[in-house]
């Protein structure tokens, strides 16, 4: 069902756990779905220094958000702004179709950890792209 | 994966076939080939081992063989039981009564009745799983052609009172179908004590093949056919038999009659081992189901702040097959319907997991996971928002 | 009964298992048990090995893997095709076109439909069993939602126009369904190229398993589902998968396929021979079905003044397994419908007899009926009272 | 499917033949429902003395032919009308359900030619008991 790449970093996740102090946070998901992800960011000169999440969720879940920190880590928030759900996804060698909501998710909270950092610094937050896909959104989930 | 330890928990999703009952199978590919509707000698071997498998059937269920249909499984069986007795009385009532906690063949079958017109009523169970037989005795209308109780849940393994239901059934004139797909070969099934007029079975519940299961119908119950062609089964079920699998549902079912009492011992015994180690290691747990008018082998807990596939994967690692309550593995995000029957909120559903215990467990196989699974347990805590939410309130407490 | 010698004859009725995919389908047995839709390692394996099989059976018939479903064998595949077409498109039309020598797991599901308020068109055949597409095309009405017929007839052998009533089908912009379970693995099946939008076969009939078969749906087409349930084969079919018999018809479906040309080029040369053979012997044979447009091993033949099941109780006695047209062995008195349909008056088409040559066959067999079956008509002959009085009619003369 | 009493009495039919210059023929069945029974009879002092049959049908058509013959050989007129179909399938081991029809056809058979010698010997024809089953009465063959 997995690939070798979501199964090491599930097995394996990078950057998990809490950042004592953090300088942005993201929560996204909803318990009655079975996701949450949590994510922790610490800002220097407008780049991530260091990035933390915390998930509960599934298999996909876990990596995504383990494969969604490493590649926004050291990135400035401009560029981490930019990554999208399905470089998430490639870059674990894909996902399960009914898996992707997860990379979706992977990506709001990047997102809404970065516009909590900004809000926080008196900046206004950035907008989501018009069109871009939600998780859950099309699921019987009501969360 | 660990290769090297293979412990398999998952008997309720399905069982590997005996090997002697693959044996007794085997000679009917290749030499007993023949088609038993066909008058010549290797069609006779055929036919007669059709029958003594049917009669190997109808005698697990104390039924007789004229009233046992072969079917590809139990959700064809649940299917042919619903839709066959349904649309045969359509003229007399178009009321149908189940309960919500029912295998998706049943459940997605009455949608599907619904569809065309029937009213369905889904009977809420308790806390424990179980179906009330008052509230089924007051659902109950002239309108009601067919009542469809399950024997014992796939899930959470409660077992239900079906004979109860059975005889009000009876008295009320109202037919009654059981799914008894889990209970065959664990628990004691008995037709004529039980009062019921149908009932799924499928072979590989009882270390039988996959694809063959039989539906029992009573003597004298109208049912449309389902599957309509050739004169097979009576008229009642078209298709060339599926002469290997029905012996092995015949020599399995046989098998599962001669060692259940031992079986369901030799498994209650490893289970509540299983469940008082795992709670005396795990914070958190509660069991699903009833504490005892369960399936022997088992046993369901929701593990709080963790998800089930989750723990799965993990458990996989380790060489530990078992299944969860998860809505992850289906591609589905709502999680089981049975475990919200019976009142989980969804993220408590979420972290449920089943393990199924069989013939292959061992104590062996108990000491293993009691090892293996609160470390896990442990991993993905630490990993869950939801766990340091619930530690920074016991904190402030 | 000669248990010395065996010649099987019936191959249209079923084949034996290849032993090569009765060893491809064993591992799945008791070894890699594990139903697939569990996320853990040996579901894994289930899981692929079903896909592969599916890979081997779309290649056979140059669809594409995920229009394959796989079902319980012919049987449902021709149920579902048709009521499930049927059903879905409803609200389009209520009209449906057939031929009068389909299986009856086409004809009775026909019947069934009409029921169900729809109209069915069942197309007369000629004297050689063929469908003539004209009328096809004459008969099709802005209601038609579907049409089915067979790629080639069980009884008499006939290969069908399938291309060009395919074509018809897909100009008009009505579904068209084969069922081909005779046809594969003895002539060549291509469903883009004949325009095919459904068909279905079954394993037993081309060296695999008993109790499985397909039925091909072409991206796009709506189709109602005919079991309800679980979430396997993409929510298209509920029920654990029969995994070794998925795996058997997988091996089966391949193998057959690269063996046809050789297959047939060999069954068409004992089956000539027989045919010669017979017709020298003995008088007053017709050969029922088209002279060339036939499957390569069947021959059927109506020998006059006798009745088909007395003609199998001796050849089964001599060691021969052959089928006939004559109703005795169904328990209807009536004869077949497809030689009824070609035309035969009723006491010559219980005179007919199906020879069905597979892989097995050698010239050996061959001599060997030629040199039992006709003492056989000879020995029925004397006994019968229609022949005493076809005589004196010649004496007469 | 059948009995070895009737496999005998198919591969060794007993009777099998017409006779010369019968006192009486009995012609029952239809070609189109596949079965034909032909009796002939042989009688002296009231008693068949000699009987024959040929028949085209089933194995079980020609199995009652047989038995049926060989049950009323030597017996007065009046014993052999007694022969019921009944008599005939038990006296072969039993006759599968769908069979049945054709000991109906042997006792029909019987009943006809003796009849047949009535007529020609310038008596009345017995009358068939009222009730008396009939070969493919509720079939869907229609003779
Ligand atoms: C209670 C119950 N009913 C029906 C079924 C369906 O049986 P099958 O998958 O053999 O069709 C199952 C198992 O899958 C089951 O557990
Ligand atoms: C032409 C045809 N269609 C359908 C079937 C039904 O297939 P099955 O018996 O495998 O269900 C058969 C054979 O029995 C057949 O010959």
């Amino acid at each position: 069902m997995y690939s070798e790449k979501v199964m090491d970093h599930f097995m394996n996740p990078r950057n998990q756990g809490e950042i004592e102090n953090p300088d942005g946070v993201g929560e996204v998901g909803n318990p009655k779905c079975g996701d949450i992800m949590k994510i922790f960011l610490r800002v220097r000169d407008g780049r991530i220094e260091d990035v933390g999440f915390q998930t509960f969720g599934c298999g996909a879940a876990v990596a995504t958000s383990s494969m969604a920190t490493e590649l926004v880590k050291g990135k400035t928030l401009e560029e981490a702004w930019e990554l999208s759900n399905t470089a998430v996804a490639e870059a674990l060698g894909g996902l399960p179709p009914v898996k992707m909501h997860c990379s979706v998710l992977a990506e709001e909270g990047i997102h809404k950890a970065i516009n909590d950092y900004r809000i926080r610094n008196g900046l206004e937050p950035w907008e989501e792209k018009p069109g871009a896909s939600h998780a859950h959104s099309d699921d019987t989930c009501e969360a | 994966m660990n290769r090297n330890r293979l412990v398999y928990l998952d008997h309720a999703a399905t069982t590997p076939t005996a090997p002697e009952v693959v044996e007794a199978m085997l000679p009917y590919y290749s030499e007993r080939f023949g088609n038993p509707s066909s008058i010549y000698g290797i069609a006779r071997d055929s036919r007669e081992a059709i029958d003594h498998a049917r009669d190997q059937v109808a005698r697990a269920i104390n039924a007789s063989p004229e009233e046992i249909f072969v079917t590809s499984g139990g959700t064809e069986a649940d299917n042919w039981a619903l839709k066959g007795v349904a649309f045969a009385d359509r003229k007399r009532g178009d009321h149908i009564i189940t309960s919500s906690i029912e295998h998706h063949a049943v459940l997605h079958t009455c949608q599907y009745l619904e569809k065309q017109g029937f009213r369905v009523i889904y009977l809420d169970v308790d806390e424990f799983g179980r179906v009330d037989p008052a509230a089924l005795e007051n659902t109950i209308t002239d309108q009601t052609v067919l009542v469809s109780i399950m024997a014992a849940n796939n899930e959470i393994g409660t077992i239900e009172p079906i004979a109860a239901c059975g005889a009000i059934c009876r008295d009320r004139g109202v037919r009654f179908h059981t799914d008894a797909v889990q209970a065959i070969g664990s628990i004691p099934i008995d037709v004529e004590a039980m009062n019921v007029d149908l009932l799924s079975l499928s072979a590989h519940k009882f270390y039988g093949p996959k694809g063959i299961g039989a539906l029992y119908i009573r003597k004298g119950v109208r049912i449309d056919n389902l599957l309509h062609g050739g004169a097979q089964e009576r008229r009642r079920r078209a298709g060339t038999e599926n002469v290997p699998g029905i012996v092995g549902m015949g020599a399995a079912i046989e098998r599962a009659s001669e060692r259940r009492e031992a079986y369901s011992r030799r498994l209650i015994a490893l289970r509540d081992r299983l469940y008082e180690g795992l709670t005396e290691r795990i914070e958190h747990v509660r069991l699903n189901g009833h504490p005892t008018e369960r399936l022997p082998g088992n046993l369901n807990l929701s593990i709080r702040f963790i998800e089930g596939e989750s723990i799965l994967l993990m458990l996989n690692h380790a060489g530990i097959c078992a299944s969860s309550g998860s809505a992850c593995t289906s591609g589905s995000l709502d999680p089981s319907h049975v475990l919200l029957a019976i009142g989980l909120p969804h993220e408590i559903a979420h972290g449920s997991l089943r393990f199924t215990l069989g013939e292959s467990n061992t104590d062996e196989d108990v000491d293993y996971v009691l090892a293996t699974l609160p470390p896990i347990v442990e991993r993905l805590r630490t990993m869950s928002p939801l766990y340091a939410e619930f530690r920074r309130s016991q904190d402030v407490q």
